[in-house]
């Protein structure tokens, strides 16, 4: 299970979690006092995805990902968030919030719960997506005992 | 009769472009929605990323829904709108090992680690067309089981423990030729022709793996296999250091497996790969054949990595074609000038005129015998 | 001075290292061309040979013997491993050539008739075009003086004059081998090197091929290598011979002497078997 | 495309508001307010719509290009909004060139106000904030399909010849690999065959546009599908010429004052296109013409430079040297009398 006080646990998770999640939880932080500094600006960006082949095991490039950066400060604390697509809010809820979980920010319990609700929603879908696909698999041992 | 110039200027391209708009929202249809075109027309969202080179989803939904359709024009529509983006970097090579893969059969191997797992497919039911959509979800009864998900051996790790695929030599990893930064030059390095193939149009990249197996060629492989699942996509996150992942993208990969005898004391398989953006499993088994003929590096067309890689990029062969609506008026009057000169050199009839009069001029040229042309101009 | 004169002439093949000691472990003595230490095959080592104005030089051995690496490399169609060739035209090490220096000799001074009908000809171009080509090349650049020049090759190597703008892979072997003569002589060269003159010829065919190069040769005067393994080519148009076994020069002299009174033992069996 | 309808002039000074932003710490009460505008339409997309990266690698491209006069430097063509093959070369060199001080004049085929031309035109003026014109001698940046304007270009003016085929000796070899080894070994052998060949056949030269020429005594240059009536400007111009393939990544150049000879024979001379016939509405008789057929069936003929035909209908005398301060500047085929002597030699069974 992932941490969501560990800063790459915590990329990982902003970046899977839904936007609005994200958004609303970042406007808790933003109450109009905490100062906010953009480092990066939340624009559309290319992420050029690399893949090893399984042969030779060359790298090459398959096609790029967009994906939207962002990066605050917030009571000194840095925070950076990427996510896929072009997603500006979602960016910059989710730089917001590594920044407030970073500088300890009063909505940081609240922040990290939520992170990891987030995740264990998205291991059932999954869970379910791997056992729908199983339930595909043929079986050659018992075929034979099957009615057709 | 007056000026014969064309005068057509923007006020009608803005209204033949209005008249396009109205195609989309005449009638009394409800307007699709791009989250609709997204979720309901998965596959051909994911063909025209993979032929868009670039992975968006939501982006390629809308390109699909402005170009009503059609998905060599929303491709192009995602291309032309990647060349306002900056790169941020690339990613960390990801493994094909690290795939959450959802179908996977093997034709090369009937037992293979972790079964035949056909996932969702319609290659094994009758093609009819359907009148009747059940709209309800038919999965909703099924008894499923809690196992927690796992990876998949890549069946290529089992032909390498039989011997049959020899460990490779390490390989420079940091001077990866991206096609979309540098032109191809030729003979292209093997990640650059990856590439292209990985970008190139579905069905050119299926018309000509095709004319490798019906003749045109010596690769007609056998599978290893063909998945489709998701890929992580990685980054060195910029604070930690550590490795960091940002998304996963839906892919389909294949392996061909094609024996090679000759030249080798030790004779063991050549391997063509295929990985496309996508549910795309023509794509990507197509791009294995074209992979493994162009290593052949044969005189057939599909074994020529200069002609497999000049003609498979849809953007280029659809605008190219397309060009051709353009007017040519100037060289037109071009060509009709030099039929015109040699038509009149040979006493030939003026080019409008039609037959020719008299029975022979010279008879000591091939040229008599054929009717002048004058060398078109592929402009 | 003589037109050409090659020393050393050596050429290595393969994808290793040479040890070193490749041309020692290899040659007549020991049976073989390919270096038992580093697997180096050595094509042709310490070749020395001579021409003379004029003069036609037969280069015979059996296939592997490297006979055509020599005639390629004094083609300047391939690179040498080592050497020094003087020749007339050339001011220096005719080896150490670059590219564009080989292609002005191989227009002017040098012809080739290929083994290989491909590597002479391009087959889509007209039989009168290939010829023109060589004409092309050296700056020729009057079409009806081409014209003229392309039909009195055609005469002079007896190629029927009204083929000449049909496409050459229409053309017989023997037309297509009398072509690449017309293309070698094009430009007056001081040498013709002959690969194989008859290889893929009907024996009749063979013939009259050589008895038009060689009428050509004697009222051009025009010096001429020739490399064949077959003795009757040589015997018919060489004035010297050199005789080629596992990349080396093992015998050498006049052609009527090498014939009748062979030194050593491996040139008496080469020209029993034919006889 | 609908985005572009939208486009919204932008000023090519954003890294100048991305400092501001980070001088300043905000005290937001939502993330929309930390949100800019940006994102819809054209108002994200960079000055003169390609990235500076992008441009300097292209400017890179064109001074190699004017190095080595026609050479075919090949670049990293980037995708454009306009399709492949309809000037996406050409629009990445005049993009990159272009500031806001400069003068945009398009054509396609003779036009400034065909389809595409209007279109490429729309997309400098709504992306790089340039004035536009469709008068020649008021541009200082032209890009153009085809044609060469009759109005002779001044060493102040660059002319971005759109290019579909890059290479002049793919009339002979389909394979670009083999033919850049030709042009490195200057070796043009194989076409000079094909062109003795086609004199051969049909007694001259049968090539209508896109005329192969020899650039600077080196390089073989595939002009673009200019009329062979506008080979001979190339010639020691006083202006630049760039040639621009999107497709295919490549730029090339004809510097001012470099030679330019279309290959030919001594006795098959080189010849322009041959008009019998004057403009029918200004009577030109130097200029390219092409002929339309109206709805009378009468076969007409008419300037093709649209522009220069305006200007002479006003002034049937105005010189194509008119705006310049010498008289008889070389500039195309001699005039009046385009027809060029016609001897070629005789025949040759």
């Amino acid at each position: 299970m992932a941490d969501p006080t560990e800063r790459t646990d915590r990329f990982e998770l902003i970046a899977a979690c839904d936007a609005d999640t994200l958004v609303g939880l970042a406007d808790e932080v933003l109450d109009g006092e905490t100062p906010v500094r953009i480092l990066q600006e939340p624009k559309p960006q290319l992420l050029m995805h690399q893949v090893r082949e399984p042969v030779e095991r060359r790298p090459f490039n398959l096609g790029e990902v967009v994906v939207t950066a962002a990066e605050v400060t917030i009571a000194g604390e840095r925070g950076f968030a990427m996510v896929a697509g072009k997603a500006e809010s979602k960016a910059v809820s989710g730089a917001i919030l590594d920044a407030a979980v970073a500088a300890n920010h009063a909505t940081a319990d609240r922040i990290c719960e939520s992170l990891v609700d987030a995740e264990v929603d998205r291991d059932e879908t999954r869970r379910r997506q791997w056992n729908e696909s199983r339930a595909t698999t043929v079986a050659f041992e018992t075929m034979e005992d099957e009615d057709e | 009769m007056g000026y014969v110039a064309v005068k057509a200027g923007e006020e009608v391209i803005r209204r033949a472009e209005d008249l396009f708009e109205k195609r989309r929202v005449d009638g009394e249809d409800e307007p699709v929605s791009v989250e609709q075109v997204e979720s309901q027309f998965s596959r051909l969202v994911g063909q025209v990323m993979s032929e868009g080179g670039l992975y968006a989803p939501k982006l390629a939904a809308r390109a699909v829904k402005q170009a009503q359709g059609d998905a060599a024009e929303a491709a192009f529509l995602l291309r032309a709108y990647r060349s306002t983006l900056e790169r941020y970097d690339d990613s960390l090579p990801s493994s094909p090992d690290a795939m959450f893969a959802t179908r996977r059969v093997s034709p090369a191997y009937k037992d293979v680690p972790g079964g035949q797992i056909l996932g969702a497919t319609k290659d094994y039911t009758q093609r009819l067309l359907d009148f009747e959509f059940d709209e309800s979800d038919p999965t909703d009864e099924w008894d499923l089981g809690d196992d927690e998900p796992e990876s998949l051996r890549n069946v290529m790790e089992v032909l390498r423990d039989e011997g049959l695929v020899s460990d490779p030599d390490p390989v420079d990893d940091t001077d990866v030729t991206d096609t979309t930064r540098e032109p191809v030059m030729f003979p292209a390095p093997r990640d650059a022709i990856l590439q292209e193939l990985a970008r190139g149009e579905t069905g050119a990249v299926t018309a000509l793996a095709y004319s490798a197996l019906r003749g045109y060629g010596q690769v007609h492989p056998t599978l290893g296999e063909v998945r489709v699942g998701s890929l992580p996509v990685e980054i060195e996150h910029p604070y930690t250091g550590e490795s960091a992942e940002v998304t996963s993208v839906e892919v389909t990969e294949s392996e061909s497996v094609v024996p090679v005898y000759a030249k080798r004391d030790d004779p063991q398989f050549s391997f063509g790969y295929g990985l496309v953006f996508g549910r795309n499993e023509r794509k990507a088994i197509g791009m294995t054949i074209l992979d493994a003929s162009i290593q052949l590096d044969g005189d057939e067309p599909a074994e020529d990595a200069e002609f497999v890689l000049d003609t498979v990029d849809g953007i280029d062969s659809f605008g190219f074609i397309e060009h051709l609506k353009l007017p040519h008026y100037v060289t037109f009057q071009s060509i009709l000038d030099r039929i015109r000169a040699i038509r009149e050199r040979k006493g030939l009839d003026p080019v409008d005129g039609g037959e020719r009069t008299d029975g022979d001029g010279g008879g000591d040229t091939p040229s008599d015998r054929e009717a002048p042309q004058a060398v078109s101009d592929d402009d | 001075m003589s037109l050409l004169d090659a020393e050393n002439v050596t050429r290595f093949y393969g994808e290793f290292e040479p040890c070193g000691d490749c041309v020692d472990l290899t040659g007549p003595t020991h049976g073989r061309n390919q270096c038992p230490d580093c697997g180096t095959v050595v094509g042709c080592a310490d070749v020395d040979l001579d021409v003379e104005r004029g003069e036609v030089l037969g280069i015979v051995g059996e296939s592997g013997s490297g006979k055509s690496s020599l005639a390629e490399m004094l083609a300047l169609d391939l690179a040498a491993t080592a050497g020094n060739v003087e020749f007339a035209s050339y001011d220096g090490n005719l080896l150490d050539a670059n590219y564009e220096e080989r292609v002005d000799l191989r227009n002017t001074n040098v012809g080739m008739v290929h083994q290989h009908v491909r590597d002479g000809l391009n087959l889509e171009f007209t039989g009168g075009g290939n010829v023109a080509e060589s004409l092309l090349a050296a700056g020729w650049r009057n079409f009806d003086e081409i014209r003229a020049r392309v039909r009195d090759l055609f005469e002079e190597t007896e190629v029927p004059v009204d083929r000449m703008d049909d496409p050459t892979d229409t053309y017989s072997g023997g037309m297509q081998r009398r072509v690449q003569i017309a293309k070698a002589i094009a430009n007056d060269p001081e040498l013709v090197i002959l690969d194989e003159p008859t290889t893929g010829l009907d024996v009749s065919v063979q013939a009259r091929v050589l008895d038009m190069f060689r009428r050509i040769q004697r009222e051009q005067d025009v010096a001429t290598i020739v490399v064949s393994h077959d003795l009757g080519v040589v015997r018919l148009l060489a004035d010297r011979t050199v005789v080629m076994r596992h990349g080396r020069v093992i015998e050498s002299g006049l052609t009527d002497r090498v014939m009748e009174d062979p030194q050593r033992e491996y040139t008496q069996t080469l020209i029993n078997s034919v006889i | 495309m609908t985005d572009q309808t939208q486009m919204h002039e932008t000023s090519p000074t954003t890294e100048a508001t991305d400092n501001e932003q980070q001088e300043s710490a905000t005290t937001p009460t939502g993330v929309s307010d930390l949100l800019s505008e940006s994102g819809a339409g054209m108002a994200g997309y960079n000055y003169a719509y390609l990235d500076e990266h992008t441009k300097r690698e292209v400017r890179r491209g064109v001074l190699k290009a004017i190095s080595l006069p026609g050479h075919q430097v090949p670049f990293a063509s980037r995708e454009m909004p306009l399709a492949r093959g309809w000037g996406t070369g050409g629009i990445q060199a005049s993009l990159s060139l272009l500031g806001p001080a400069d003068t945009f004049k398009v054509i396609d085929q003779g036009s400034d106000e065909s389809v595409n031309a209007a279109n490429i035109r729309r997309l400098a003026k709504t992306t790089a904030d340039v004035e536009t014109t469709t008068d020649t001698t008021e541009a200082s940046v032209i890009q153009t399909r085809h044609r060469i304007p009759e109005e002779v270009l001044t060493d102040e003016q660059i002319l971005v010849l759109q290019v579909p085929t890059t290479d002049a000796l793919r009339r002979v070899d389909g394979s670009d690999d083999a033919n850049r080894r030709r042009h490195a070994h200057k070796n043009y052998s194989k076409m000079w065959v094909a062109l003795y060949e086609n004199v051969v056949k049909w007694d001259e030269i049968q090539i209508s546009a896109r005329y192969p020429a020899m650039v600077n005594g080196r390089y073989l240059m595939d002009p673009s599908p200019i009329p062979r009536w506008d080979t001979t400007k190339l010639n020691d111009a006083d202006s630049l010429f760039l040639f621009a393939a999107g497709r295919e990544a490549r730029i090339y150049a004809v510097p001012p004052h470099t030679d330019v000879e279309p290959l030919a024979f001594e006795d098959r001379s080189f010849q322009v296109e041959r008009f019998d016939e004057s403009c029918h509405r200004c009577g030109s008789t130097d200029t390219y013409l092409t002929e339309v057929t109206g709805d009378d069936g009468v076969t007409r003929y008419a300037c093709n430079d649209a522009s220069f035909c305006e200007k002479r209908a006003e002034h049937p005398d105005l010189s194509k040297d008119h705006h310049l301060d010498e008289d008889d500047v070389a500039w195309g085929p001699e005039t009046p009398d385009p027809i060029l002597s016609d001897e070629t030699g005789g025949e040759d069974a």
